[in-house]
């Protein structure tokens, strides 16, 4: 294990204060005021009831000789203010909280509608002008090597609203330097908005266990200024016009998170010398593996399913057009 | 009230508990068989009638209640019973009303403030896609666009079964797919899957 | 609940005094422990296994019990040792999400539920009441029996490959997930029955076999708060019951109430699961609660301050309880209306809780504090679980909810209070019970010692979680971004801490039961009628039944100075 | 009190050790029992709440599903549990007098109507599974327009888990018909006769409600 990091300690306390993480959207002004008027509240309360059980603890332990004449058995006025005094203190901070809810949840009317897909350990940011950001771990790789970043890309100033749905199990979006959180379902679309005030790099989490690689399911947002977005967005709309190749439409479909490229078999089989050969299905047949069988595994997987697996393969049908099918089919088709 | 299975009287040696047994007359048990066989008659037909929705379904949960109620004070002899057994049956009874109304409030109010968080959205996105198909295609070739777990009526389905020109199938009248509950306002992109 | 008249002072005072104190002078008669065991081990063991007694059935319950906990207990601190670093250098993602999951899971189902209800409770409720047994003492056998074949099934699922979906088992992961899940929802369905039939049995023996002149209000604190935990049980389990149902029933044939791709709805199924799993929660601290209101009382030698407050607040708490689940979901694509609903319900749960503090405070002033064993669990667990309450105020307001869920303050929150709750006031009552359930005298010097490393120990590993967790560090994480290796680094440091202070007391307390020295009836001057019987008792609890003279707090000194008046 | 509480001198011998009276423990039986009929009302809750959730969200679907529902058989099962409610409360009434042959004759006809409950149920089943309409994702039938595994897997679970209640219930009642041969509850311990009548007529309160929701949702 490397070195005790308290390092990594103070300088994140440099970043943001000691309790929440740096402040960079407008939305932190609903929750931050709410979380440090309830922090004051019971560090108060808690200071006094210790205070007063320690005294009580000690000023009346066994070999004191304190005044025991006549102990209280308890008195109804006590309990009384002891109950009331509470409650209202309790519905200021339900007060609070809702008016801050209210507001995280109303996106102002011109918000950046952007679409965000969670699936099995990666989400997929979808712009309005159709321009699709996968961040899967393998296309960032690639991306990378192209020398670009990858990430939620958006303008400062700019209210944006994320609309999220997931094509598998539950995830959810949380990033903590905007204070949002939402669960992302298969069944139906929810809606969460924020509006960056600070340009700089933020993480982007999944709250929500989806299995085997939910801690990986990270990816950034970077907040650019209005001139730097526009320019970035007319770039990389440009790059997804022009058709992509074998190896990106592979990395983008998170095809590697479970069929390697090497003969390792993992959560399906290892596609390198598919083409041609006869694959032992499931239910006892077999198929050649001709393009047909390729395409159709790829939009239809569980009509087909290799012996030895399970059929959990989400269906791609709709994902990838007729050309980029092709293009996919002809990348696994030569991979010996 | 009973008296509590724990006496505190200093008299009255009587052991506790006040389970004295209660025999009610044969004829009570027939005159309550002949009400509930009378209300299941009368709630069958009433349904009959086709009564528009809503109260339907209001007037077949009362004589449920009704009859319930019936089973419950007589056939279980709640009526005679300690009282803490109804009071354990009516908390039931509350609890399970607690369960459903606060259940109900999340289903009733999702599409309040973000209306692209209601429960249709993606399913009429899914019916709309589902319907143009079916202008172009037939029902065989449109079957994997259809909405998830939606079954839709097959035009040339024999009693159900899918296949030969049949005609008794239940008219795949296409308008019906819209459903009766308000079309959302669809988001400009199209959202694939 | 019907309450009774309260019982007036006046005509308990006729009844005979000297007659209630029956030990001693019927020395003969074996104690439960050892009845039966002159015929040879093997029909003494079977006459352990098949015994209807409610104190065997209870102790047998409490080895089960501490089995598992120390088995999910080495499991935290075998994942705590990965989460020292970010980077994934321990174990696998996997094998991490098995761990978590088995941790949970095991400390839920297996633990936290029937530590206090079953374990402690099934010795100590029929003796409070002064009863011979619980109503149905079969039931209860069988309540033990249900409780071993739902274990035998979780470890089934967590051999058999293990689970990864949580314990909350959330659809549509847990129905698409690979592995023996099926296994482990009948476990923890089976499990939810065994629980059911110990409450059943409380509430009957509460109602039906209290010992004469012993009103609703004239009962022990204790008992009061297994009554109300027993109600939570009976009510709020068979939702469970059915969920897990619905769950495995949509792995094994695909029926689709919660599955998505067939129009089912995923928060139906949370909402569904939270209906139990918020009032278990008051299953699990109800009788800390229990507990903790006996120990404040008799180690300071004073009556409870506000008796009638504590026994209402136990009841309104478990029946409040049932109103709030909503507020785990706020995140989850629930709705902002039934959010709110939630949120404001929520605070009203808080209310009793702070009215049982202050009374526990309270109940200080004036007495006389004996700063033993089982009373510095008391002070610590006030002071954990007064910092796990107040932390439940962040959680239950919307906005910073919206920002805390999920993270690691969740965790920190729920060990403040479930640890506390139930391990730490269990150990304060385990001490406390331990003469009379044991018939030996633990060290009190090592009982202190263990106290405070166990207390010490909790703060340095669950503080540090709260400061990662506002910083945004997401719950079930296997790896992290390094800026939270600080923290987790601590946290870790910390759980070997009280891992220590666990297994130091475990040492000394069987040392205690083999070699301790024989403890008096009545260590700590208790009043209440399980002090009255033989320690250890005798198999029929009391040769003959014991009358409920006075309260279950009024100690004789506080009668001296006050020249012998009543209350 | 004033004198201590020894036992009711005149206990009938079936009192266990640890009642001090035949009417302590008999209150603690039926106690007992209405707890757990409690415990299987929130059994069913579960199911009944996920009914109204669904047909809240698809009421088109609950029409058209409601279709292949036979309204008659439906009513059908109902009067058979009605009667055999009322035949199991003469049994208990027969216990309660010490007679029995009413206690026997009545347990029959309970075991018999709900015998004819399951008959019933099995046509029902049968037919639906001939037209194809199996639980879940094997559905395969496509005469009826709307999200149609969710209604079936709601039909399929309520009515199932009753059957296996009435199923439990037939293997209680057949054992206290055996008892009766055997000449028990006649010295006036029938408290299993009427738990288990209790029992009987909380499946048969299932039902009554059960019914309408399903059968007559036109």
């Amino acid at each position: 294990m490397s070195g005790v990091p308290f390092g990594a300690v103070l300088d994140s306390v440099r970043e943001g204060s000691f309790w929440m993480p740096p402040d960079a959207s407008v939305t932190t002004q609903f929750v931050d005021p709410v979380f440090y008027y309830i922090l004051g509240l019971t560090t108060f309360f808690f200071v006094a009831i210790v205070a007063v059980g320690a005294y009580f603890a000690i000023r009346y332990r066994k070999r004191s000789d304190a005044d025991r004449t006549h102990p209280s058995a308890g008195s109804h006025t006590l309990e009384a203010v002891l109950a009331i005094i509470p409650s209202i203190l309790m519905a200021t901070i339900f007060w609070v909280g809702f008016r801050g809810y209210i507001n995280l949840s109303v996106p102002p009317p011109d918000a950046l509608e952007i679409r965000t897909v969670g699936q099995k350990w990666f989400w997929t940011f979808e712009y309005p002008n159709g321009m699709v950001m996968n961040t899967s771990v393998e296309n960032a790789k690639l991306r990378e090597e192209a020398g670009l970043e990858t990430g939620l890309v958006v303008p400062i100033g700019q209210p944006v609203k994320l609309i999220g749905h997931s094509r598998d199990v539950l995830h959810s979006m949380f990033v903590p330097a905007f204070r949002i959180k939402k669960d992302v379902m298969p069944n139906r679309y929810t809606s969460i908005w924020f509006e960056a005030t600070k340009t700089g790099t933020y993480d982007f989490f999944c709250t929500e266990y989806c299995g085997k690689d939910h801690s990986r399911m990270i990816t950034k947002v970077i907040v650019k200024e209005q001139a730097d977005y526009d320019a970035w967005l007319e770039e990389e709309t440009k790059n997804s016009a022009k058709p992509k190749s074998g190896s990106e439409l592979f990395a983008q479909g998170g095809c590697t998170a479970c069929h390697s490229l090497a003969g390792v078999a993992g959560a399906g089989p290892a596609l390198n010398g598919l083409f041609g050969r006869d694959e032992a299905l499931a239910d006892g047949t077999s198929v050649k593996a001709d393009e047909n069988y390729i395409r159709e595994s790829i939009v239809n997987p569980t009509a087909k399913v290799v012996n030895g697996y399970a059929p959990v393969m989400p269906p791609f049908a709709g994902t990838f057009s007729d050309e980029e099918l092709d293009t996919l089919v002809n990348y696994i088709k030569n991979q010996k | 009230m009973n008296r509590n299975p724990v006496h505190h009287s200093a008299g009255a040696a009587h052991a506790d508990g006040e389970h004295h047994e209660h025999i009610a007359p044969l004829s009570m048990y027939l005159g309550v068989f002949g009400a509930l066989a009378v209300l299941t008659v009368v709630t069958v037909g009433v349904s009959e009638l086709g009564i528009p929705q809503p109260y339907s379904l209001i007037l077949a949960m009362i004589v449920a209640t009704m009859k319930a109620s019936l089973v419950v004070t007589f056939f279980m002899h709640l009526l005679w019973d300690d009282r803490l057994n109804s009071v354990v049956f009516l908390g039931t009874v509350i609890f399970v009303a607690i369960f459903f109304a606060l259940t109900m409030t999340d289903l009733l109010s999702r599409d309040f403030l973000n209306p692209e968080m209601g429960n249709y959205v993606m399913l009429e996105e899914d019916k709309a896609r589902w319907n143009e198909c079916m202008e172009t295609k037939t029902y065989d070739e449109c079957r994997d666009k259809l909405p998830r777990g939606w079954s839709q009526a097959n035009p040339d389905a024999v009693d159900g079964h899918h296949g030969a020109e049949g005609d008794h199938g239940a008219e795949g009248d296409h308008g019906k797919a819209e459903g009766d509950h308000g079309k959302a306002d669809d988001h400009g992109t199209k959202s694939d899957h | 609940m019907m309450l009774d008249t309260p019982e007036t002072p006046e005509n308990a005072e006729d009844a005979p005094a000297e007659e209630h104190g029956d030990h001693g002078h019927h020395a003969d008669e074996p104690s439960y422990l050892v009845y039966g065991k002159e015929k040879g081990f093997a029909s003494f063991l079977k006459s352990w296994l098949i015994t209807v007694d409610h104190k065997r059935i209870g102790i047998m319950y409490l080895i089960s019990v501490l089995l598992f906990f120390a088995v999910a207990g080495f499991t935290a601190i075998y994942f705590r040792w990965e989460l020292m670093t970010a980077a994934p250098d321990v174990m696998s993602g996997d094998t991490y999400n098995k761990a978590f999951t088995l941790h949970g899971g095991i400390m839920v189902f297996l633990v936290i539920i029937p530590l206090t209800p079953a374990a402690l409770g099934n010795f100590v409720l029929p003796l409070m009441l002064g009863a011979k047994d619980v109503a149905f003492p079969k039931l209860n056998l069988a309540s033990l029996y249900v409780y071993w074949a739902g274990a035998a099934l979780l470890v089934y699922a967590v051999l058999g490959g293990g689970f990864d979906t949580g314990w909350t088992f959330y659809t549509p992961y847990s129905t698409t997930a690979q592995g023996p899940i099926t296994w482990a929802l009948l476990g923890a369905f089976t499990l939810g029955f065994s629980s059911i039939f110990t409450g059943l049995n409380f509430i009957v023996t509460i109602h039906k076999m209290r010992a004469p002149g012993m009103g609703f209000f004239r009962m022990p604190l204790m008992l009061w708060a297994l009554y109300a935990t027993a109600l939570t049980q009976l009510l709020a389990t068979p939702v469970l019951a059915i969920t897990l149902l619905l769950v495995a029933m949509e792995r094994i044939m695909g029926i689709g109430i919660f599955n998505p791709d067939l129009g089912g709805d995923p928060v139906l199924m949370q909402h569904f699961f939270w209906f139990y799993s918020h009032p278990a929660v008051y299953i699990m601290i109800l009788p800390a609660f229990g507990i903790i209101s006996e120990l404040v009382a008799v180690h300071s030698r004073k009556r409870i301050f506000g008796y009638g407050a504590i026994a209402l607040s136990s009841v309104s708490i478990a029946l409040i309880g049932f109103l709030v689940w909503g507020h785990h979901m706020f995140v989850s694509g629930q709705s902002e209306l039934s959010g709110v609903v939630f949120s404001f319900l929520t605070f009203f749960v808080a209310v009793p809780t702070a009215i049982k503090i202050f009374s526990w405070t309270g109940t200080m002033w004036g007495g006389s504090v004996r700063f033993n064993t089982p009373m510095l669990y008391t002070l610590s667990f006030l002071f954990l679980f007064l910092i796990g309450g107040l932390t439940g105020l962040f959680l239950s307001t919307m906005a910073t909810d919206v920002h805390l869920h999920d993270t690691y303050f969740v965790v920190a929150h729920f060990h403040y209070v479930m640890a506390s709750g139930a391990v730490i006031s269990f150990l304060g009552g385990l001490h406390h019970w331990w003469p009379k359930m044991f018939g030996t005298m633990y060290n009190e010097t090592l009982g202190k010692i263990g106290a405070i490393i166990i207390f010490l120990g909790f703060n340095l590993t669950f503080f540090p979680q709260f400061v990662a967790g506002s910083r945004g560090m997401p719950r079930r994480y296997h790896e992290y971004v390094s800026e939270f290796e600080g923290m987790q680094y601590m946290s870790s440091i910390g759980s070997f801490v009280l891992a220590f202070g666990l297994v130091f007391v475990l040492c000394y307390l069987l040392h205690a039961l083999f070699k301790g020295k024989p403890a008096p009836d009545n260590p700590w001057g208790g009043v209440t009628l399980e002090w009255e019987t033989a320690t250890p008792p005798i198999e029929h609890n009391f040769h003959h039944t014991p009358v409920c003279v006075r309260g279950p707090y009024d100690f004789p000194e506080i009668d001296e100075s006050l020249g012998n008046g009543h209350h | 009190m004033a004198h201590a509480h020894a036992d009711d001198p005149n206990r009938p011998e079936w009192v266990a050790h640890f009642f001090h009276s035949k009417e302590q423990q008999l209150s603690a039986a039926k106690f007992g029992m209405w707890l757990f009929l409690a415990q299987e009302v929130l059994f069913f809750s579960g199911l009944f709440c996920a009914y109204v959730a669904f047909r809240w969200m698809y009421p088109e679907t609950w029409l058209s599903g409601a279709d292949q529902l036979n309204k008659w058989m439906g009513g059908l099962n109902t009067l058979i549990l009605i009667a055999s409610s009322f035949t199991m409360a003469l049994a208990v009434r027969g216990a309660q007098t010490k007679s029995p042959t009413a206690l026997k004759v009545n347990l029959l006809l309970t075991i018999l109507f709900a015998g004819g409950f399951c008959v019933v149920k099995y046509f029902e089943y049968s037919h639906k599974f001939h037209l194809g309409i199996f639980p879940a994702d094997h559905y395969a039938y496509e005469g009826s327009t709307g999200l149609m595994p969710i209604f079936f897997a709601i039909y399929y679970c309520l009515t199932g888990l009753h059957m296996i209640h009435v199923v439990i219930g037939i293997g209680f009642l057949s054992w206290l018909l055996f008892k009766t041969q055997k000449g028990r509850f006649m010295d006036g311990n029938y408290a299993y006769v009427e738990n288990v009548g209790l029992y009987w007529h909380l499946v048969d309160l299932i039902w009554i409600f059960l019914f309408p929701l399903l059968y007559l949702v036109k």
